[in-house]
């Protein structure tokens, strides 16, 4: 019976290979999701004035992308920049005006490059000469 | 073998959709009028559109009519327009750009400082780098969700940013003649300043 | 059974055996040697019989004829203690599908069933349930769509859904239907299957007509149906993302994991048939049922219950001398495309009997035409091929509607010809 | 030390309430960074919040939308915690079944852990439209899960279409304005949550929040959890795209909402409703419908017709602050 019904069978070769059923594993919690990276995304990044700041964490619970971190032990305000996607939220919510909105592209560094935007394996070859 | 000419551009989710989109449809529209056959499309896949997602709009202008017409995305590229230079940081925009392709950013800075957001590889490709301050001659950014979802734009076409960007990439490529972009952009004025204010950096 | 039948109990049995004479379907009472309590149930009986043995954990209900007393019985079962299980009312069918689709998602063993207009009101939710690989099982008792809105059966309901990835197949007995309930929970629970089951059989005919089961012992069951494992079920000790969206470009992967699905069920049925059968000592064969068809050299093709009255209809021509047979497929998805082909090749003419319609298709026959004229486009020499349209709107197929559809293949087997693609019983001389 | 999950695994224990904004701050991320949603998405915030207040012995359902689309583009799931797609229509008929799987495998001791909190995650359209029998459905049967409707007042998924909650008034791709239709979208909006409280009168709790308030929001989430049976919570999400405003407004226009009385903070417990926010007086309407594109087109006497509607919406909760028309 296997042997006759082979025939029927797709052979679906490694390279496009998902997910049985399309069920996928689960992040880690407070882990991050590294497929789809936002942060090139961001036009402006946000810049804390920790002589400012009065940890009010106003801006941890405003970001839509938990990406507003407390950082060195709990004791300051940081930004994971790898999917912050500058929607500016912080710097409104913010009390004492810390957060700046500065233009991303002054600075050098921050934000993780990508070759493609979620490039399937099998079409990689299109692209190519 | 027809010869088609394959335009990606880049721009920012909903803050430049009708603007990314109106870089196509100037170029397409200018090209029409002289004769070539042409698409201009949307990126389907990507849709529906986020605020600050990376958006691409496609065009493809041909002396023939144009047999791949369904395909989602333009995978070999002869122009690239980026309406937003901050989205060079995050990715490679030229992935795929044909030798001698073109490279047409709205910036004011200049062409040198921003290759360096071009990988190796597709650097030694270009056969031009160009910025135009597309924002400083048009800082209309129009927002309208008409066209994108298949219906037809209810707004002008090339009204503000767009038209600048359109002008800026007749200019370098030269795919088209000044005229007909003038006459296919909404504003005249912008597209006319883009052609003239861009600055050309030749790399080959 | 009434007092003055009581001492003829017997005779009774006898009597239906010898008139019925199932030697092929896996009914042969003299040769079987199940083991059990007897009754006389209806379909649906039969069913919530076999749904208790199984220990369904959830089940979803909304009213609608004929299915219905399935519902009933198993919640009288559940008001009774007998069967510990949810019993959730849905707010239709569609939503009684979603919450067996929950319910199975999270690692229940989950039932729900439907008729007619019912079934089409839930044809959102049948490819999410496959395709999230969630082995639900569905009893659908037939009916007919509205117009005419009567009650009685017609096999379009079920067969609209034939596309969306659900192991399909009917009954044509009350035992059948019991002993379907588990065979298509332990198929689609494999793990090398994993998908939903529409257990569909007749309204009035098969699911309102009580008739002879064995239902076997429990220990039996227990040993042929072990529990539901799935191990991907919805549960925060093994967080799991079910039916993330994908690409375009990824969709047709999916889709073909889905046909590996369907088509690698072939061996699957063929191995719990065996099981089945080596358990409860029964006699099926997996896919396709054949009533006197050794040297038979035209045949009726029919799914379902009619398949029943059809049988003592060859009988009788038998009797007169004519080389009549029958092939009853057990399982309409999938479809036994090979079995079927070799089988169907020795004769000179079929004829499909269709019991639902399909509007504007190949040959204006019904669905099953269609599946059938596929099949034999394989081999070199084919049989003439033909449709009865019966059985439609809930008709009953009698006896000499079935000498009519004997004489209209005898006359095809010896021309080697038909003169139409379809004939409507009672509508048309030959 | 133990986690909240182990916890939950051995006996379901009441979530405790947060008291203030640093506690809220301090809870384990479930809705991780790393979704397509819009920069300054609303729904993703009340997502974020709610993820956070629910902990980790949490199953969250997706019935079709931006926020399973955006969040799940590609076959990536940013949820910590188990997640489903359900199609628009059955998010609450999905939720009942796993509610009894859970029930009956608990029952039969074929699950070792304790009954997980159920959410299902359904926008407007899958609460209060298309999704409204299977909310009502879930509710009146009681089933142990949380029905969140995270309200942005309009299909945005499909590109800003009308929904029953959009507001009198507002521009959308289908209620376009025009010289014959001025208003643009010419209905009154549904009152979705005090419509569930009237149909469903064993309901035993109710809350509507807004994304700019977090703490109160995530205490309203916890208080859902709590429940033994159904709970339903309304979040209105603003949404930058369809609103027409700045991707950073989106607190400030959610705030002020509540604060020209446009949406409701309130509790519905024990057959009451309390409001949590009553303040001297509201702010006019206008300074809400200036702030967004969606209204641009509106004249004063649309203002008006509003400021009326907000006037008795307020007179109706028993809220007797008066607030001028403008």
């Amino acid at each position: 019976m296997k042997e006759r019904y082979k025939k029927y069978i797709v052979e679906i070769p490694e390279e496009m290979s998902i997910p049985y059923a399309g069920i996928v594993e689960s992040p880690k919690v407070n882990g991050e999701q590294p497929m789809m990276l936002t942060g090139g995304w961001r036009i402006y990044r946000p810049v804390v004035d920790h002589d400012k700041c009065v940890m009010c964490k106003s801006c941890v619970l405003a970001c839509p992308d938990a990406t507003v971190l407390l950082v060195d032990g709990g004791q300051k305000i940081g930004f994971n920049l790898d999917y912050c996607k500058g929607c500016g939220l912080c710097t409104w919510v913010c009390p004492v005006n810390a957060i700046d909105r500065v233009p991303e592209i002054d600075f050098e560094d921050g934000v993780p490059f990508q070759d493609a935007l979620f490039l399937l394996p099998h079409v990689e070859a299109l692209y190519a000469d | 073998m027809a010869k088609t000419t394959e335009i990606t551009v880049w721009a920012t989710g909903v803050v430049q959709d009708k603007e990314g989109r109106d870089v196509c449809l100037v170029l397409t529209e200018a090209a029409f009028s002289e004769g070539f056959f042409t698409q201009a499309f949307d990126n389907y896949v990507d849709l529906p559109d986020r605020i600050n997602v990376q958006v691409r709009k496609y065009a493809r202008i041909s002396d023939a009519e144009i047999e791949n017409k369904f395909e989602y995305e333009n995978h070999r590229p002869n122009i690239i327009g980026v309406a937003e230079a901050t989205i060079m940081k995050g990715i490679n925009v030229c992935k795929g750009l044909q030798d001698g392709g073109y490279l047409i950013i709205n910036s004011t800075k200049a062409p040198e400082d921003l290759l360096k957001y071009v990988p190796e590889k597709e650097r030694k490709r270009l056969k031009a780098i160009a910025c135009v301050d597309a924002l400083g001659i048009a800082p209309e950014q129009l927002i309208d969700y008409s066209g994108a979802e298949g219906a037809e734009d209810v707004s002008a076409i090339g009204l503000g940013l767009g038209a600048a960007m359109a002008g800026a990439i007749a200019a370098v490529s030269g795919l088209v003649k000044k005229e007909s972009v003038l006459g296919a952009a909404a504003n005249r004025t912008a597209a006319k300043r883009g052609y003239d204010e861009v600055k050309i950096k030749v790399l080959k | 059974m009434a007092e003055q039948y009581k001492d003829k109990k017997e005779e009774i049995l006898k009597e239906t055996v010898k008139m019925t004479g199932y030697e092929d379907a896996g009914f042969d009472w003299k040769s079987e040697k199940r083991v059990g309590a007897t009754k006389f149930l209806t379909g649906l009986g039969a069913v919530a019989h076999a749904l208790k043995m199984a220990d369904i954990d959830v089940a979803s209900s909304y009213p609608i004829r004929p299915y219905t007393g399935a519902m009933m019985m198993l919640s009288q079962m559940a008001a009774r203690g007998e069967l510990d299980v949810e019993f959730v009312h849905g707010e239709g069918e569609h939503g009684q599908l979603g919450i067996a689709h929950g319910a199975s998602a999270a690692g229940a063993r989950a039932f729900t069933g439907s008729s007619g207009v019912g079934v089409m009101y839930a044809m959102e939710v049948y490819s999410p349930i496959s395709g999230g690989r969630c082995p639900v099982q569905m009893l659908i008792g037939n009916r007919t769509l509205d117009p005419p809105g009567d009650f009685g059966s017609e096999h379009t309901d079920a067969l609209s859904t034939r596309d969306q990835c659900w192991i399909m197949g009917w009954a044509h007995t009350p035992q059948e239907a019991f002993d379907n309930t588990l065979m298509y929970y332990r198929i689609g629970e494999d793990p090398r299957v994993y998908l939903p089951q529409m257990n569909c059989q007749d309204g009035y005919f098969i699911t309102h007509i009580p008739m002879k089961v064995v239902v076997p012992t429990q220990e039996k069951v227990d040993k042929f149906l072990p529990p539901l494992s799935f191990p991907d079920a919805l549960d925060p000790l093994n967080p799991l993302g079910h039916g993330p969206q994908l690409f375009p470009g990824q969709g047709h992967v999916l889709e073909a994991t889905r046909v590996n699905a369907m088509m690698g069920a072939f061996p699957v049925i063929d191995e719990v048939v065996q099981s089945f059968n080596s358990i409860f000592e029964t006699n099926y064969s997996p896919f396709v049922d054949l009533y006197r068809c050794e040297d038979a050299e035209y045949v009726l093709f029919i799914s379902g219950g009619h398949a029943y009255t059809a049988k003592f209809a060859i009988n009788h021509m038998r009797e007169k001398g004519m080389k009549i047979g029958l092939v009853r497929p057990r399982f309409i998805r999938p479809w036994a495309t090979d079995v079927l082909a070799d089988i169907l090749s020795k004769f000179k003419a079929i004829g499909v009997v269709e019991t639902n319609n399909a509007f504007g298709a190949a040959r204006q026959a019904g669905i099953l035409t269609l599946e059938v004229a596929t099949t034999l486009y394989q081999i070199p020499n084919k049989p003439v091929l033909t449709a009865f349209m019966g059985g439609l709107g809930g008709e009953v197929i009698r006896l000499d509607e079935f000498y009519y559809m004997g004489d209209v293949l005898a006359k095809a087997a010896k021309e080697g010809k038909t003169e139409r693609t379809a004939y409507w019983i009672g509508f048309h001389n030959i | 030390m133990t986690t909240l999950l182990e916890e939950q695994v051995q006996a379901k224990v009441d979530l405790p309430l947060l008291q203030n904004i640093h506690k809220a701050a301090a809870l384990d991320e479930i809705y991780v960074p790393g979704h397509r949603t819009c920069a300054g998405c609303g729904p993703a915030l009340a997502y974020r919040l709610t993820c956070k207040a629910a902990g980790q012995n949490s199953i969250f359902l997706g019935p079709t939308g931006c926020m399973y689309v955006a969040n799940t583009s590609y076959l990536c799931v940013p949820w910590a915690v188990p997640w489903m797609h359900t199609q628009i229509t059955d998010g609450g008929a999905v939720a009942s079944g796993i509610s009894a799987a859970y029930e009956a495998r608990i029952r039969k001791g074929k699950y070792k852990g304790t009954f997980p909190n159920i959410y299902v995650f359904a926008g407007d359209g899958g609460s209060s439209d298309i999704g409204l029998q299977a909310a009502s459905a879930m509710i009146y049967r009681d089933h142990d899960a949380i029905f969140v409707c995270y309200d942005n007042e309009q299909y945005a998924n499909t590109g800003i279409q009308t929904s029953p909650q959009t507001p009198y008034g507002a521009w959308t791709t289908f209620t376009p304005p025009g010289p014959k239709i001025p208003e643009a979208k010419k209905l009154w909006p549904k009152d979705f949550a005090r419509g569930m409280i009237a149909l469903h009168p064993a309901l035993q709790y109710v809350a509507a929040a807004s994304i700019s308030y977090p703490v109160d929001l995530m205490n309203k989430v916890r208080k859902c959890a709590n429940v033994h049976g159904s709970a339903l919570i309304h979040i209105q999400s603003i949404c930058p795209k369809g609103w027409g405003i700045r991707s950073n407004q989106t607190l400030m226009v959610g705030k002020l909402a509540v604060e020209t009385g446009m949406f409701h903070l309130f509790e519905y417990e024990n057959r009451e409703y309390t409001y949590q926010y009553q303040p001297k007086a509201f702010k006019p309407v206008t300074e809400y419908l200036k702030l967004q594109d969606r209204f641009a087109h509106l004249k004063p006497e649309h203002h008006a017709k509003i400021q009326e509607f907000v006037n008795q919406g307020l007179k109706r909760c028993g809220i007797k602050i008066p607030v001028e028309a403008v």
